[in-house]
């Protein structure tokens, strides 16, 4: 893209996946046109992805507290208290997007940055998860998704050293326009070694640390803010490849760095790269930073300061030091053949100020820019296919003649089906932690040292969700809380990744609104708090329809002694078979 | 008993390799791959993983790394070194077994049980296991199919090199091997993870023999 | 007919092997090595009348399964020879 | 100057990636495929006086690193440009 020589325009705001009244918001806010960088930033920080433009008045209410919550919403990991100052940080999320663009790749790089996002504060990954919905597999499109969305999985959890002990996937026609790709990784910490993302202190260094910077993935949070269509094809170079190797030195140098003092802050550059990190940083220490690009270490020649900015190349982290501590953090990272570079200095003028070759390319207020983000109270309305879907008169169902040949049918669908040739692709067993393997309700992770275990499962009916979206939300919860209890554990609190079609239609806000409403009823009444979670909008082609209503959902929950827990294959002969529940 | 094991950047089966030989009863140290020398160890491990991302080769880029030319060293000085999975690729590699490892036939990363004969008790890591006992430890690989020239094949026969054979081939190994040695028999590489299976909890503990049997032997010595 | 495809990645498109490779080469004394890339080198047999229709033919296939055209290039030379 | 290197594997090797390829390009209606041969194509920046010195040195990086000489074969061409 020569975005260099674009003027800054409403038009090229629009192009850049902006409204009107947005860009007229901007130039309110800064007074004057803003800079062909600034404009890139405001593009990307007022995306739905990273603003949570249409979702966040429907987020607020979910239960977020309980004795054992370390650490809720708004970081980069949430994290619960286990017990004996031991904790677990977790979080799912979703590359929906770019996983349809290019199956393997984009499924890596999402593995590849929720982990980041749970090593970030300071937990080492000790066990991954996925959800993943597709379309039938008569369609070799379809096959060729699904073999490539496992393939990058498998390739950059195997390849990290994180058994990925559980998952789910789903296939249904409805998905085969939008293949959904959610991730899910967990982190064990000592309560006194967390680090959370917060850029303090005035004249502490910010320091990038970890991959080059190239042209990857430019735009990539505005792209996974829009319904695909016939051109999305032309966006494919902006593609992100994943380095899980270089992944694995950056968390070996990071756990390292974080037995030291030398670190104030630390986050992961996800989506929106160093625009979206060096924001939140600073915005939650309500601080400032003055960053000097000609120092970022780029893989490319001539990368202008917008490029710089909304990269997304992967396996990249910013951190704000000590001062004095640069070189001690530079050995460090040599150590393990990796680029660490001070970019800019904290200020406390509440501004970030970003500068390349001796002059200023954005001078931004941080606060209006991340707190006054659009917020959207979409209209919703119930869909009229509810009604009809609702009064389905199950009286014209008959019983098949053949018992036997149906259940044989029904085993044989791919959605029911062993999952078995997808969980033999991921190394489950890594670490020698996973006491349940695969296959079973949750997946149970032990931890050394003690008795303890961690149990975790991954759910969504999201067929009964689009039947019913209050009752289909509730469900998922209590599917979740069932599996950990049949597992022998205690279910402790979820990370949710709601999944969901154009929020501007008012009938799929509809079924946000109550797939919401239904999961915060459930975790009220289970008292399983949310302590992270992600939302993924726009999962639909234009003209072909959105996916089903997805708000899938991932329970943790602690067993005190691992010798006390349940797997659900029949154990022998002559023993006794109850049903339980309504 | 102090064993080494040896920490490539992308190891990843090196905590779980530590923690098999410690429960077995030795004192292990990790040794960073840039180290010049193995230092004052009895046995080396080269553990599992993805060495250099596995890019290129698996195992090809580790070879050069500087602790390599140390552990030749000690390899011919007739000491035990025992290599799983990315440790196995390595050594043939670098030259110390015959053979190659290729893509799995499946084309797939593959990561379940197998089941394993004990073809020699004569080695270090396989004297407390009896000889063509079956034993159940998992491999979780993407090239992990066996592969030598058929004159190969045959001196690994003649010479009692065949450590483990696959009673169920995963991969499509050339002979069933799942586990090779060097002549002398204190240098083994092997494909499936028997660290994995060292304590009940794990599903088994068919592994645990073979870091016991290194202990004895190094004891014995 | 040969048919020989090298597909490579597209120009700004990271290359961790070729990476990691370049730094080995380097730490083997190879500093005169300065930038490595890594392909595919894919040979097939086609049957074809002519070189044309077998260039033709596998640049079909080039873009149904050899090369990922979302991060790669492939370029296709045909000899005679079988 | 640049170094391009094919690394093939030798005759006799089974290469499954090959006959996987073959099988899918079957599937796909190019049954005038009639085999597929998987290798690796890697180009090299090598700073060197001379083509065939460029050529020498480039044979050193494939006997340490670039190719396993127990299965597979390279094959090396050098080009002045850069
Ligand atoms: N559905 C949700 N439920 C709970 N918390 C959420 C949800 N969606 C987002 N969050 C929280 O909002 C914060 C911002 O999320 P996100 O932008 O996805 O993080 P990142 O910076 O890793 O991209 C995170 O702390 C996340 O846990």
């Amino acid at each position: 893209m020569s975005a260099q020589e674009k003027t800054v325009s409403v038009e090229l705001a629009m192009e850049f996946g902006l409204s009107r009244e947005e860009y007229d918001k901007i130039l309110q806010i800064m007074g004057r046109t803003p800079t062909l960088t600034e404009l890139g930033i405001f593009s990307v920080m007022w995306s739905e992805h990273c603003s949570y433009k249409s979702s966040r008045i429907h987020l607020k209410g979910f239960p977020t507290e309980a004795p054992w919550v370390v650490q809720g919403p708004g970081e980069n990991a949430g994290v619960i208290d286990i017990g004996d100052d031991e904790c677990v940080a977790f979080k799912i999320e979703s590359h929906n997007h770019p996983s349809f663009i290019e199956p393997l790749q984009g499924a890596a790089t999402g593995v590849g940055g929720i982990l980041r996002d749970v090593f970030t504060m300071g937990a080492r990954p000790i066990a991954a998860m996925n959800s993943l919905r597709f379309g039938e597999l008569d369609n070799p499109k379809n096959r060729y998704l699904f073999s490539g969305v496992v393939k990058g999985i498998g390739w950059y959890g195997n390849c990290f050293g994180v058994p990925t002990v559980g998952g789910e996937v789903y296939f249904d026609d409805q998905y085969s326009t939008n293949p959904l790709v959610n991730a899910f990784a967990l982190g064990y910490v000592k309560k006194d070694k967390i680090f959370l993302g917060r850029a303090d202190g005035v004249g502490n260094p910010v320091m990038y640390v970890g991959a080059k910077t190239g042209r990857d993935g430019i735009h990539g949070a505005t792209m996974a803010s829009a319904d695909f269509d016939e051109n999305s094809e032309e966006k494919r170079p902006t593609v992100q490849v994943g380095d899980p190797f270089t992944e694995k030195l950056l968390l070996e140098a990071c756990l390292e760095l974080m037995q030291t003092d030398h670190i104030i802050g630390i986050q992961d550059m996800g989506a929106a790269g160093l625009t979206s990190s060096s924001f939140e940083m600073a915005d939650r220490a309500g601080m400032g930073i003055e960053m000097w690009l000609d120092n970022i270490p780029c893989r490319e020649e001539g990368m202008t300061p917008y490029e710089m900015m909304l990269s997304e190349s992967q396996e990249r982290m910013l951190m704000v030091v000590r001062q004095g501590s640069e070189d001690a953090v530079k050995a460090i990272f040599a150590k393990w053949d990796l680029d660490a570079e001070v970019v800019g200095r904290v200020t406390d003028d509440g501004r970030m100020r970003i500068i390349w070759q001796g002059q200023t390319m954005a001078d931004l207020e941080i606060k209006p820019l991340v707190e006054a983000a659009p917020i959207y109270d979409r209209p919703y309305k119930r869909g009229a296919y509810l009604d009809e879907v609702q009064s389905f008169d199950f009286n014209t169902i008959h019983a098949p003649a053949d018992l036997s040949d149906t259940l044989l049918r029904l085993l044989g669908s791919p959605t029911i089906a062993s999952k078995e040739w997808v969980y033999q692709q991921y190394d489950h067993q890594v670490r020698t932690n996973t006491v349940i393997l695969p296959g079973s309700d949750a997946a149970l992770v032990r931890i050394k040292g003690g008795k303890k275990g961690v149990a975790m499962t991954t759910d969504c009916n999201s067929r009964f969700c689009y039947l019913n979206p209050y009752e289909g939300g509730k469900a998922t919860v209590a599917e979740g809380a069932r599996n950990i209890a049949c597992s022998g554990a205690k279910p402790l609190a979820i990370s949710d990744c709601l999944n969901f079609g154009n929020p501007q239609k008012p009938e799929t806000m509809y079924q946000f609104v109550e797939c919401v409403r239904g999961i915060k009823d459930a975790c009220r009444e289970l008292n399983i708090p949310v302590i992270s979670g992600n939302v993924s909008l726009y999962n639909e082609t234009s003209g072909k329809g959105a996916v089903y209503p997805t708000p899938t959902v991932s329970t943790v929950g602690l067993i005190e002694d691992i010798d006390l827990r349940l797997t659900q294959d029949f154990k022998q002969a002559g023993d006794h078979i109850f049903l339980l529940g309504a | 008993m102090n064993v080494g094991v040896v920490v490539f950047p992308g190891s990843n089966c090196d905590h779980d390799c530590d923690y098999a030989a410690t429960l077995a009863g030795a004192n292990t140290r990790f040794i960073w791959h840039k180290e010049g020398s193995v230092g004052n160890v009895d046995a080396i491990i080269l553990p599992g993983g993805f060495s250099y991302g596995d890019y290129l080769r698996c195992g090809a880029i580790a070879k050069n790394s500087p602790v390599m030319a140390d552990v030749i060293r000690f390899a011919s000085e007739g000491r035990p070194v025992i290599g799983i999975c990315n440790g196995f690729q390595i050594l043939l590699e670098s030259g110390l077994l015959p053979g190659a490892l290729m893509c799995n036939n499946t084309l797939r990363f593959l990561c379940r049980n197998t089941s394993l004969r004990v073809e020699t008790t004569r080695t270090p890591f396989t004297r407390k296991y009896r000889q063509s006992q079956v034993i159940n430890v998992p491999v979780a690989h993407h090239d992990g199919s066996y592969y030598a020239d058929e004159h190969t094949l045959q001196y690994l026969d003649a010479h009692d090199m065949v450590v483990f054979r696959y009673q169920d081939n995963p991969n499509g190994s050339l002979g069933d091997i799942a586990g090779i040695c060097n002549e002398k028999g204190n240098v083994l590489g092997m494909m499936p993870h028997p660290e994995r299976v060292v304590s009940p909890e794990l599903g088994g503990t068919d592994g645990a023999p073979l870091f016991e049997s290194l202990l004895e032997y190094v004891v014995s010595l | 007919m040969l048919a020989r495809v090298y597909v490579t990645l597209k120009n700004g498109v990271l290359d961790p092997q070729g990476k990691a490779i370049l730094g080995s080469l380097q730490d083997l004394g190879f500093e005169d090595a300065s930038d490595v890339r890594v392909g595919k080198y894919i040979e097939v047999q086609v049957d074809a009348t002519s070189a044309s229709a077998a260039k033709e033919r596998v640049a079909q296939m080039c873009q149904k399964l050899l090369a990922n055209t979302v991060i790669e290039n492939y370029r296709i030379e045909v000899t005679e020879e079988s």
